[in-house]
């Protein structure tokens, strides 16, 4: 095995990072931490950016890119919060199964 | 081994170690604070990967805002006494299963597919090319992102706030 | 400084759409008198973008360095984009809607302008990064939209679900642009394009084949098609009426503009001729598949709906479907059959959510069980209703028909072996119709002349439905000039 | 780091015989250390000043009897600090009680690695320097909200949580206004943001297009005030509201740690605005740069910074503390728009320069503007002081 870092060992790292993102998103109740989720999974796609970024064919554009993903996810997680402390103030619980009232 | 390897294998340990710990863990806060040590890491990837810039964005957006944000959205929605806050998690048998579906799938991608080859982004100074970047070639999203901020902070304000004024 | 000159000039409409935003947010952080001035001054500012987005007829180039498309294919999708949000501003009467009373406008304007801006800077985006970022900014304030009634606690919980659901699709599709841009090495669409087109080894289909997919997954939430359907008929239902009819139309218009640029110049080939393949990557069957699961799905789960809003979001779903048929056609035929159906759909389904939103307004209700004996109580809304649920359904006087047309006509000039898939389109049209005759004949149903008081609609609403019902007719007069745009716009394809 | 290793190779055979990851290991490790010792020993100083201070404008003498001039005071504290009992209540959480104040330390500390004391004497000259502070100050906050949460103790979480959002208030103002001078220097290492200072007074920034970066001077002290939660932005630790704030349940060594911290903190925050708009290491009179042939760079950022701090403390015993809606009315409706106010102004005046198109920009536009501002600076405080006055009638009333 090579150990020297290259190129598939960063999307590895990524991948594995987007599978628990997504993992903790399917299988948590709580909406925080559905949320964290979330981030993890914005987190590995940025990883792959940089990385094509640094191996690829050069230029700058992965990390602007990265910096975007960055800004859209402040705004997201703002908005979300918002979300989830307004469910707590009419349930009491941040849990997603406490949002019955739609027939979904 | 050289240090560039070990630093990487280091990070690598702590990313995926944390982000497992903030998947897994029984307590909402530890995962929230066990995140600190993913976004911590993942600046560290991108500090080796030569994107300084990125990487402080990283800590002061990701660390400063967004995970400040999680840890007062966990405390403010749970009553502040108890010390260990459950989360229970469901269908955690089938939802490892998908998880590692998807994570053997992506790593064969990662691993057999021929990506782009190119001279690479060599190890130098990433400021004065993304500013450029922004103000010229990524003008556009640049001034669009700045919108989308308002718009945010303009929701964010209006969901939260109690008073329903006419 | 010139190239910035011209963008902006290009870029008319969104310039105009953006300084309207602002000043919408300056005049309600102002307060007091100059509030009153935000819905007219809204209204005006789209006015005036869709104005400049019909006089933009410059040739096809590249704006804001690669950024932004400005071809005919833009302009009219802005158009469109524009369209949908200005009726949606006049056909809804916001101040006097029972489920909006003593919420604030000005923000409602704001976020509606906004999302009108993200949608039209999505239907030129030309560059990965601009997809991603216009796509979350069109979510983004979607959220919100959602969760604008504060008093009903389920209008929160759709928006939580809305953004959950958006979270993951999005987060998928940045994977999948991130693998893109791996395999293209660059952002911009023609550049991968280019990429793809010089060949790409085979060993690669694999990772193209799994980018295309994730990819799929963030436009498939944008135009609510299955499975990334889930959160459709519960924001419908949770958000409020002028919120769903507006989430319905503009940013599915704006979804299935970025959904036929992605499909037919980043993973297309022009060789010289028609589209052809890129590689191996067999992107219209997953998208046929896609379509045939969402039209079949959203009209087998409406058929049993009772509240309208539900029913619409189901029928919505339905359409998305069909809307698909015309790019999996991979055509010039197909691309317009997806402009007329989405010009189409504007129309007939606007009308029907502004009848729902002013029975509400009258009765309160949005149960279709509630809707007996419309005609009598109100003839006109009844009337109105049958022409929007007959043009949705795809009878030929209507436009809905030209849509339908179009798309099936494409699907079927692909060759045989589509066959089949326009027969599925025709047995859902067939299902499709059950429903919309079942809420005609709820309407059309006697009961007793004591339970069927007068229903009041106010005169601003009752005009803006009369003048929707006509343009669901008056096109067909005057076909041609619709056939001539939509075909002017296909010419987008050359390189 | 730079010295460092040039001193290393002054040693006869150094540079054969330790190879270079070596060395290089060793220099970082020898300018930490430096920089430890000098946080760390700080405060003894910097306690026995505040009480001083403290004292002699309260009217009375501070601390006597220990020592001669009671210099020796600070010093027998701190050994009793140490010395005492870490308490970790029953209701704790282990594991995030002792991590906190760590990672409070660390934030504090790794803002050192940028600080250019000379040239040379910069334990890296990061080409995002002035943003790595900035950023790495986040670290702070996490800190302080886990030692809150870990204390299990509702006024260490209120106070935990009013520090939180105050640090990320009061972050926006500092980084706008820090924008200013980065625009200026047209770079974003702290080095060349000093270089473009030298030689002498006049080439500080503070003075660059007067009195802008007058402005964006005292927005960025008492930004980076509040961020180190001093008077008068002290809430968070508000005694008679909520006993000591985060660091209600600390004791001993931990809380000798929070203290460290917030020293540290604020050394850093003075050092930074010395560098932006002070000059850092250049000295006010170019002749005064060296000793003797030595640079004498730390000598002149240390004093800057020394001197601001002496502010900080002339502050706390000065000004009364503002409520919590105060504050954040001060972070968002006065410095926020005042800083991004001047980054327009400033980043108009840096594009057009003064005599474009033969017309004296800066004199005209700038000074209109300038003026605007003022005029807005003082109707704020003229309102502010009309409803303190209707304040005073009506509890008098």
């Amino acid at each position: 095995m090579n150990l020297e870092p290259g190129l598939a060992h960063y999307l590895v790292v990524s991948a594995a990072l987007f599978a628990l993102g997504l993992l903790g998103l399917i299988t948590r109740r709580n909406a925080v931490q559905a949320l964290m989720g979330v981030e993890l999974m914005l987190n590995s796609a940025n990883i792959n950016l940089v990385a094509f970024n640094r191996f690829g064919t050069g230029g700058i554009d992965g990390q602007v890119f990265g910096t975007f993903v960055i800004v859209v996810a402040a705004a997201e997680v703002a908005v979300a919060l918002a979300l989830v402390l307004t469910l707590y103030r009419a349930r009491r619980t941040p849990n997603l199964d406490a949002a019955t009232s739609l027939r979904g | 081994m050289t240090a560039s390897a070990f630093v990487f294998w280091v990070l690598a340990t702590i990313v995926l170690g944390s982000a497992a710990v903030v998947v897994l863990s029984r307590s909402l806060i530890n995962s929230a604070f066990a995140l600190l040590a993913t976004f911590a890491g993942v600046a560290g990837f991108y500090v080796l990967l030569g994107a300084d810039f990125l990487a402080a964005v990283q800590f002061l957006v990701y660390v400063g805002g967004i995970l400040i944000l999680l840890v007062f959205g966990v405390m403010l929605t749970h009553r502040i006494q108890d010390l260990d806050l459950r989360a229970e998690a469901r269908q955690l048998v089938p939802g490892l299963f998908v998880a590692a579906g998807v994570f053997a799938l992506l790593t064969a991608v990662a691993t057999r597919t021929p990506w782009a080859q190119g001279p690479g982004r060599e190890l130098s100074a990433t400021t004065a090319d993304i500013g450029r970047a922004f103000l010229g070639k990524y003008l556009l999203p640049f001034e669009a992102a700045s919108i989308l901020l308002l718009v945010a902070l303009i929701g964010a304000a209006l969901i939260v706030r109690k008073r329903e004024d006419a | 400084m010139d190239a910035l000159l011209e963008s902006l000039a290009r870029s008319l409409p969104e310039v105009i759409v953006c300084l309207g935003l602002l000043l919408v947010v300056v005049l309600d952080a102002a307060g007091g008198s100059a509030r009153r001035a935000i819905p007219s001054l809204s209204i005006l500012t789209l006015l005036l973008a869709l104005g400049a987005a019909f006089r933009d007829g410059g040739a096809p180039v590249a704006t804001w360095s690669g950024m932004l498309a400005a071809d005919p294919l833009s302009t009219l999708l802005r158009s469109l984009v524009l369209l949908g949000a200005l009726l949606v501003l006049l056909a809804f009467d916001l101040g006097r809607s029972r489920e909006l009373k003593g919420l604030g406008l000005g923000e409602f304007h704001a976020l509606v302008l906004a999302v009108t801006f993200a949608c039209l800077l999505l239907a030129g985006a030309n560059d990965l990064v601009m997809v991603y970022l216009a796509l979350e900014m069109v979510s983004i304030p979607s959220y919100v939209l959602v969760a604008y009634l504060k008093r009903d606690p389920r209008s929160n919980e759709a928006a939580l679900k809305y953004l959950l659901f958006g979270a993951a699709s999005s987060g998928a599709m940045l994977y999948g642009l991130s693998f893109v841009y791996g395999l293209a090495g660059t952002t911009s669409i023609p550049g991968v394009s280019a990429a793809l087109a010089g060949g790409l080894p085979a060993a690669s289909t694999f990772g193209l084949w799994l980018s295309a997919l994730l990819v799929f997954a963030g436009f498939g939430f944008k135009v609510a098609a299955v499975p990334f359907h889930f959160w459709c008929p519960d924001a419908y239902e949770g958000a409020p009426t002028p919120v769903a009819a507006f989430l319905s139309v503009v940013p599915k218009t704006a979804g299935f503009a970025v959904m036929l640029r992605f499909c037919y110049e980043a993973l297309s080939l022009q060789r010289g001729g028609p589209l052809a393949l890129v590689e191996i990557v067999d992107w219209p069957q997953v998208l046929m598949w896609i379509s045939v699961a969402t039209m079949t799905l959203g009209n087998v789960a409406a058929l049993t709906q009772t509240n309208m809003k539900r029913l619409l979001a189901y029928s919505s779903i339905a359409h998305a479907g069909y809307v698909m048929m015309g790019v999996v056609a991979m055509s010039e035929d197909g691309g317009r059959g997806v402009l007329v159906y989405l010009f189409t759909y504007v129309l007939m389904n606007l009308g029907a959510f502004g009848v729902v939103a002013a029975i509400h307004g009258a009765d309160g209700t949005f149960d279709l069980r509630d809707y007996a004996g419309l005609h009598r109580r109100q003839p006109l809304l009844a009337l109105a209703m049958a022409v929007f649920l007959l043009s949705l359904m795809g009878l030929p006087p209507f436009v809905g028909f030209f849509g339908k047309f179009y798309v099936f006509a494409a699907v079927i000039a692909h060759g045989p072996e589509y066959y089949w898939y326009a027969a599925v389109g025709a047995v859902n049209a067939a299902v499709a119709a059950y429903y919309y005759f079942r809420v005609m004949r709820a309407m059309v149903v006697d009961v007793e002349a004591a339970e069927t008081p007068a229903m009041a609609v106010g005169g601003r609403e009752a005009l803006a439905l009369a003048a929707l019902a006509a343009f669901n007719l008056l096109p067909t007069l005057a076909w041609g000039r619709v056939d001539e745009w939509t075909r002017a716009a296909m010419v987008l394809l050359p390189r | 780091m730079d010295a460092l290793l040039r001193l290393f190779s002054l040693i006869p055979g150094w540079d054969q015989n330790v190879p270079a990851w070596a060395s290089i290991t060793l220099a970082g490790l020898v300018a930490a250390g430096l920089c430890l010792g000098f946080m760390s020993l700080g405060p003894v100083g910097y306690v026995y000043v505040e009480r001083k201070i403290a004292g002699f404008m309260q009217d009375r003498l501070g601390p006597m009897r220990v020592g001669p001039w009671g210099l020796l005071q600070t010093i027998a504290d701190t050994i009793k600090l140490l010395f005492k009992e870490a308490i970790f209540p029953a209701a704790v959480h282990k594991v995030m009680f002792v991590v906190a104040p760590c990672l409070v330390v660390t934030g504090a500390f790794m803002g050192f690695a940028v600080l250019p004391f000379s040239p040379t004497w910069q334990a890296a000259d990061l080409d995002v320097g002035a943003f790595y502070v900035i950023a790495i100050g986040s670290l702070s906050t996490v800190g302080l909200i886990m030692a809150g949460w870990a204390s299990n103790n509702k006024y260490a979480l209120f106070g935990a949580m009013r520090s939180a959002a105050q640090i990320v208030s009061y972050e926006i103002p500092a980084v706008m206004s820090l924008i200013v001078v980065v625009m200026i220097a047209g770079s974003l290492s702290l080095q060349a943001i000093v270089g473009e200072q030298a030689g002498g007074l006049h080439n500080w920034f503070l003075w660059k297009f007067f009195p802008l970066n007058v402005i964006a001077f005292l927005v960025f002290f008492t930004a980076t005030l509040a961020e180190c939660n001093r008077t008068p932005f002290d809430i968070p630790e508000a005694e008679s509201e909520l006993v000591a704030g985060f660091h209600t349940e600390y004791s001993g060594f931990f809380f000798a740690m929070f203290f460290l911290a917030e020293y540290t903190e604020m050394f850093v925050a003075s050092a930074m605005a010395a560098v932006l708009f002070l000059g850092g290491f250049a000295a006010p009179i170019p002749a005064l740069q060296t000793v003797g042939g030595f640079d004498i760079g730390p000598v002149w950022l240390i004093a800057k910074a020394w001197a601001l701090v002496f502010v900080h403390m002339w502050l706390r015993w000065t000004l009364p503390r503002l409520r919590v809606d105060q504050l954040m009315h001060v972070a968002w409706k006065v410095l926020l728009p005042i800083s991004l106010f001047l980054i327009v102004v400033v980043g108009g005046l840096l594009t057009w320069p003064a005599t474009a198109n033969g017309f004296p920009w800066d004199r005209w536009v700038g000074w209109l503007l300038s003026a605007l501002l003022f005029v807005y600076l003082a109707t704020t405080a003229a309102r502010a002081w009309r409803w303190h006055a209707r304040q005073v009638r009506e509890a008098v009333a």
